[in-house]
């Protein structure tokens, strides 16, 4: 199992936890990962103006560049990822947008629409597996109530994330399984965090954010976990002391790997 | 005739009389539209189309000829499209080798309900034809009096 | 020498204000071997029938061609006009210039020179059609339905009614179907097992009905008249004609968690059942998925308790063969399955329920006695969500792009229900529109308004919050006001939308009956033909045609059984003369077209052939059985001498079309 | 004058496929924030009212969180429309919604550079 991980800019400076753990994790599960030595932003937002092409050129020399070796790009930042994966969906599937990147950038051999953006979880649940990673845990969260918080951008648009199902998503809850804790199903968990809004109004965040917690904490959850560094913002800022981490440190931690 | 010089292909469609054939009267009821250059000839089920008629069309001067028939399951004689599906492979290799660009020939399946499907398909057909431009490489003359 | 004569139909405008039919029938009038041309506003009127018999008559015409409407349309009226004249009928070919012409195109000019095309292309098949004589072939007077609905059930009713055999096949273990398991039937609110069990009580005592429940049909073959059709009877664990239905053995089976269908899995039965207390037969089913006697021969309580030694653990399946003239499609439906919808919070509480598990949860015969309790905590919901079109009206891959037609009366008629039981109850209803053509339907949707003041709120829920404490946060807009509407509620219902049956599709491919893109079953013709296939004598009853309330079903179930009665009464059929015929003298006896006929029509004989010397040597031949042959045409092309051709449809005639298209 | 064409365009939603149910105004997460909710954005491009929807605070306040797009019975995907709407907006007035010297005060030392990435494509040039 090889991939070429893209961990995005956010994982280098405020996230580093969601980097660091995953990296340790990976390594025991068995991934290879090699990272470009000169990966740039993947550019942060997916545009949805059709008319948008420039600002998704980073994300396209990112693929690119897999084509020529792994063919996998995986990623962990949910944000990160959505981009990456639209994208490459629109590489595969929009003549007009493909034909013109590739004017634009004249690739020496052209894009064979073979990338797949892996999300970190999606490695675990389809490459490793569940059942095996339940197998290598050694400090299992048994009895912990853990509330999986998907966001926005892990499972939307559904057709093109092709992630999970978007409205009755397992993958985290099956994840939160095999590390031996008790997930919690709750309403909102793949509703918004409040995103870049708090750029606009930190307000915003807070009560999206608030509606969350709430209602992780109210269906029983003692912890809440997820995969994306704004999230992660948003929601301990909103409630500092809810219990909010990384899944990638949990998962380091059930496998015995976290320094204490 | 039109005097213009812009190519318009002629097209030989072989359809099923319960599957496509219905198909194309829906179509038709649902006024969708697809061009004229289609003319549609009515056989009781796509394994009556005889590869022959196929190599008399070409001969005759058809651009391109498309078989019809019920979706693969559903034919109204039970396996009839399959054997159409099975004759019309061999054929269109066979076509392939004499240089008959395979886009020349297809195969689709249309059920009755499918009227916007059929037109859409013939659109499509149509274009493929139309962009490939004229055949004249089975054309016989001897055939044309 | 041929004698043609081509008339071109006017259709009102609906042909000719695309095609020029003056100058398409004065153009064909110039081909060679055509007598006469003439065009005419409406060629099927009677005044056209009569131009076309009058100059067959008159012209002595050898063909007839006919430029108008699809041959789907008017091919038999125009055959049988030519017929009255003295022409035979297969000597008539239909030009295609409406559905196939006028109506795709707006260009007078293209349409027009495709219409002359059309027309030249029946005028050369015409030239080489020959007359043809249609054959017999017998009836058997009896019909089968699938499905023991209420759809099913009207139309067996209805055709032992008239004297004929019927055999029903229910997949359950009883008949009834959906019906059995509604409490109140809109708009009139009368029980629905009052008005359905007396008609299930009917089958089960008419001597001319047979009811194959706990059975699938496993294989269909042959034709109109002569349908044979294999029935799966599925070990039912019980003899059917020991057991009395007295109904200990459900009460003493120690397995006790079995979820039970009839009530949707919202409460339990015993792995030895009888679905309800009205069942027909009334006679108990071992579930050999949770029975402990048949999964490890551990229990036998069953037995031991039944009086009548019914229980056999040993029992098979067993097959039934039977011949039927007639089969009647009467799958019906199912609820969509809406775990896609999870913004509605279905899988994540039990609080949010479908309609159909509303019917169980107010039925005195459901889980709660009739009485209205939540599911979470038993507890009287006071506030109730209805929302509407849950997978109907849905331009997505989750749902159905149909309106399922009958969820805005029965979501009526529960609020209606509710508000009467319960006047305490908030019942809310989000609906998108409200549709309610049908008798004193809109004057019912109106009482539950005006009477029984539910709110009926013009706008979508958009996502269901469940608590800790099982209430629902149920967000939803309200157009008319212009906000959104935050309703904590105790119990959010879904109108689920409906969809054929699963079995549907399997069967349809044994009928070879045709099915839409949402695998409801198609009729012959939308207007003129509801309740046949396009398959000749398959006939469709209740939902599997499309959505349908129950009033409905009951009408085209009678309609259906009527048009079955119109062919069991026959004791001939007539056949399609186009079928496959073999050159003896070409024939080398390959056995090439035997092994393609779907229909085992061609056997061979041994025939003796005079030789130029006088000598006769025996040679094998294909002979063709024209009552067996269907037509399809699969030998005429398996044929590699050319000996086997198909009547109607003969090679020179297609090549014939061929030549006039390309020309 | 705003175009409604160029709105369709560069969205790609075609408004004429909405039945008009309000589900996705129901469902959006930031609908007290907002004057204008996700069905009237539809309704009103298709009536061509762009520039009252271009001169409203509304388009700032989607989150583009897509819950709309998801559940819309009809595939309308009315936050593209919205964001058809901001660029447009953005890239007419020749101002930034979002200004450089602004931003300090709006970041602390926790937030991550993923939100100004993700702000600045939303709300600038």
């Amino acid at each position: 199992m090889t991939y070429t991980y893209f961990p995005g800019c956010t994982l280098r400076t405020k996230a580093k936890d969601l980097d660091h753990y995953l990296r340790i994790s990976a390594e025991k599960l068995g991934m290879e990962l090699i990272e470009p030595a000169d990966w740039q932003c993947c550019g942060g937002a997916y545009s949805n103006a059709k008319d948008e092409i420039a600002n998704k050129l980073s994300s396209v020399r990112i693929i690119m560049d897999a084509d020529k070796n792994t063919g996998k790009v995986l990623t962990v930042c949910s944000a990160c990822h959505n981009v990456l994966k639209r994208v490459n969906d629109d590489l595969k599937n929009d003549e007009n947008f493909a034909f013109k990147v590739n004017n634009y950038m004249k690739p020496e051999v052209p894009y064979s629409g073979n990338v797949e953006v892996i999300h970190f979880l999606e490695a675990l649940r389809d490459e490793v597996g569940f059942d095996k990673l339940a197998s290598m845990v050694v400090k299992p969260f048994t009895g912990k109530k853990i509330a999986a918080y998907y966001g926005c951008l892990l499972l939307r648009p559904g057709k093109v994330m092709a992630m999970d199902d978007p409205e009755n998503p397992v993958i985290m809850e099956n994840f939160i399984k095999a590390i031996g804790g008790t997930p919690v199903i709750y309403a909102r968990r793949n509703e918004c965090c409040g995103g870049y809004a708090v750029m606009e109004d930190p307000a915003i965040a807070a009560k999206r954010s608030g509606a969350i917690i709430e209602n992780a904490k109210d269906m029983g959850a003692d912890l809440m976990v997820t995969a994306c560094p704004l999230c992660m913002y948003n929601l301990k800022k909103t409630g500092p002391d809810t219990g909010i981490y990384y899944f990638t440190e949990l998962l380091a931690e059930a496998l015995g790997l976290k320094e204490d | 005739m039109s005097v213009n010089n812009e190519f318009r292909p002629k097209i030989v469609a072989f359809c099923c009389n319960w599957c496509s054939y219905a198909g194309a009267d829906l179509a038709g009821t649902n006024r969708l539209q697809y061009p004229a250059d289609v003319k549609i000839i009515r056989v009781p089920c796509s394994c009556r189309v005889n590869p022959m008629f196929i190599l008399r069309a070409f001969q005759r001067g058809a651009d391109g000829v498309i078989l019809c028939g019920c979706h693969p399951g559903d034919c109204h004689y039970t396996s009839g499209n399959y054997f159409a599906r099975r004759r019309m492979t061999l054929l269109f290799s066979m076509l392939d080798y004499l240089g008959i660009e395979k886009e020349r020939t297809r195969v689709e399946w249309v059920s009755a309900a499918e009227g916007a499907k059929f037109a859409a398909t013939m659109n499509d057909f149509v274009d493929t034809v139309t962009k490939l431009g004229p055949n004249r490489r089975l054309e016989d003359l001897r055939c044309k009096n | 020498m041929n004698r043609i004569g081509v008339f071109v139909c006017h259709c009102g405008t609906n042909i000719a204000a695309t095609v020029d039919v003056h100058r398409v029938a004065e153009t064909l009038g110039k081909e060679p071997s055509v007598v006469i041309a003439k065009d005419y506003q409406y060629m099927c009127s009677e005044a056209g029938q009569n131009m076309i018999k009058d100059a067959i008559r008159e012209y002595g015409l050898t063909g007839l061609v006919v430029c108008s409407c699809s041959p789907r349309m008017h091919e038999a009226t125009f055959r049988k006009a030519a017929a009255s004249a003295g022409l035979n009928p297969y000597l008539v070919e239909i030009a295609n210039i409406r559905e196939q012409d006028s109506w795709i195109h707006k260009d007078i000019e293209e349409a027009t020179e495709k219409a002359v095309i059309l027309g030249r292309t029946a005028i050369a098949k015409v030239q080489l059609n020959t007359p043809l004589t249609a054959g017999e072939s017998p009836v058997t007077k009896r019909a089968l339905v699938i499905g023991g609905g209420i759809a099913g059930i009207q139309t067996a009713l209805d055709i032992a009614e008239a004297g004929f055999e019927v055999d029903i096949v229910e997949k359950q273990p009883t008949i009834g179907g959906k019906m059995a398991q509604i409490d109140k039937t809109f708009p009139t609110l009368d029980c629905a097992a009052c008005i359905l069990t007396p008609k299930m009580v009917d089958c089960a005592q008419n001597d001319k009905i047979t009811i194959y429940s706990y059975s699938e049909v496993a294989a269909v073959s042959g034709f109109v008249g002569n349908f044979s059709v294999k029935i799966k009877r599925k070990a039912r664990f019980v003899d059917e004609t020991k057991c009395t239905g007295c109904g200990l053995c459900t009460e003493k089976c120690p397995q006790k968690k079995v979820p039970n269908e009839f009530n949707l899995g919202l409460d339990n039965r015993r792995a030895i059942y009888i679905p309800f207390a009205q069942a027909v037969p009334k006679v108990a089913t071992i579930d050999p998925d949770y029975c402990n006697m048949l999964k490890n021969g551990k229990c036998g309580v069953c037995a031991k308790v039944c009086g009548a030694q019914a229980i056999d653990y040993k029992a098979q399946d067993t097959y039934v063969e039977q011949q039927y003239g007639a089969i009647v499609v009467a799958t019906g439906f199912n609820p969509i399955n809406i775990d896609a919808y999870d913004e509605y919070a279905y899988s994540q509480s039990q609080n949010v329920v479908t309609s159909l598990e509303l019917e169980r949860l107010m039925n005195a015969a459901g889980p709660n006695g009739g009485t209205l309790l939540r599911p979470s905590d038993k507890k009287h919901p006071k506030t109730i969500v209805f929302v509407q079109c849950v997978g109907s009206r849905c331009d997505d891959s989750r749902g159905k792009g149909y309106c399922s037609k009958i969820c805005c009366m029965y979501t009526a008629k529960h609020a209606m229900l509710i508000r009467e039981k319960y006047p305490d109850t908030n019942v809310y209803v989000f609906y998108i529109d409200v549709r309610t053509p049908g008798k004193n339907f809109d004057e019912f949707y109106r009482r539950a308004v005006e009477q029984y003041n539910v709110h009926y709120v013009k706008g979508q829920v958009g996502k269901v919050v469940p608590k800790s404490d099982g209430n629902l946060i149920v967000y939803g807009s309200d157009l008319i006001e212009g906000k959104r509407l935050v309703i904590d509620a105790d119990m959010v219902v879904l109108a689920a939308a409906i969809e054929p049956d699963k079995s549907a599709r399997s069967i349809a491919t044994m009928l070879t009956a045709s099915m839409d893109t949402n695998d409801f079953f198609t009729e012959a013709h939308p207007k003129l033909r509801p309740v046949e296939s396009p398959t000749a004598g398959i006939f469709l009853s209740g939902v599997c045609q499309g959505p349908k309330d129950i009033p409905e079903t009951v009408a085209q179930a009678t309609a259906c059984a009527g048009k079955v009665i119109g062919l069991l009464v026959k004791d001939k059929l007539t056949c399609n003369p186009c079928v496959a015929h073999s050159d003896e003298l070409m024939c080398n006896g390959c056995s090439s077209c035997e092994k393609v006929c779907p229909y085992g029509a061609i056997t061979y004989e041994e025939k003796g052939f005079r030789q130029p010397d006088r000598t006769t040597k025996m040679r094998r031949v294909a002979i063709v059985n024209e009552a067996v042959c269907q037509g399809c045409g699969a030998c005429t092309v398996a044929c590699p001498s050319g000996a086997m051709d198909l009547k109607g449809f003969a090679n020179k005639q297609i090549m014939a079309e061929v030549d006039a298209i390309c020309l | 004058m705003a175009d409604k064409e160029q709105i369709i365009r560069i969205s790609g939603v075609n408004p004429l496929k909405c039945m008009k149910c309000g589900k996705c105004t129901a469902t959006c997460p930031n609908y007290d924030e907002m004057e204008y909710h996700p069905h009237q954005f539809v309704y009103m491009v298709e009536h061509g009212e762009i520039d009252k929807l271009m001169a409203s605070e509304s388009v700032y306040k989607c989150l583009t969180c897509f819950a709309c797009v998801e559940r819309c019975p009809r595939g309308v995907e009315p936050a593209k429309l919205i964001e058809a709407i901001r660029t447009e907006a953005v890239r007419r007035q020749g101002c930034n919604r979002l200004k450089a010297d602004d931003i300090p005060a709006r970041i602390d030392d926790d937030m991550p550079g993923q939100a100004l990435m993700m702000a600045t494509r939303k709300y600038t040039r």
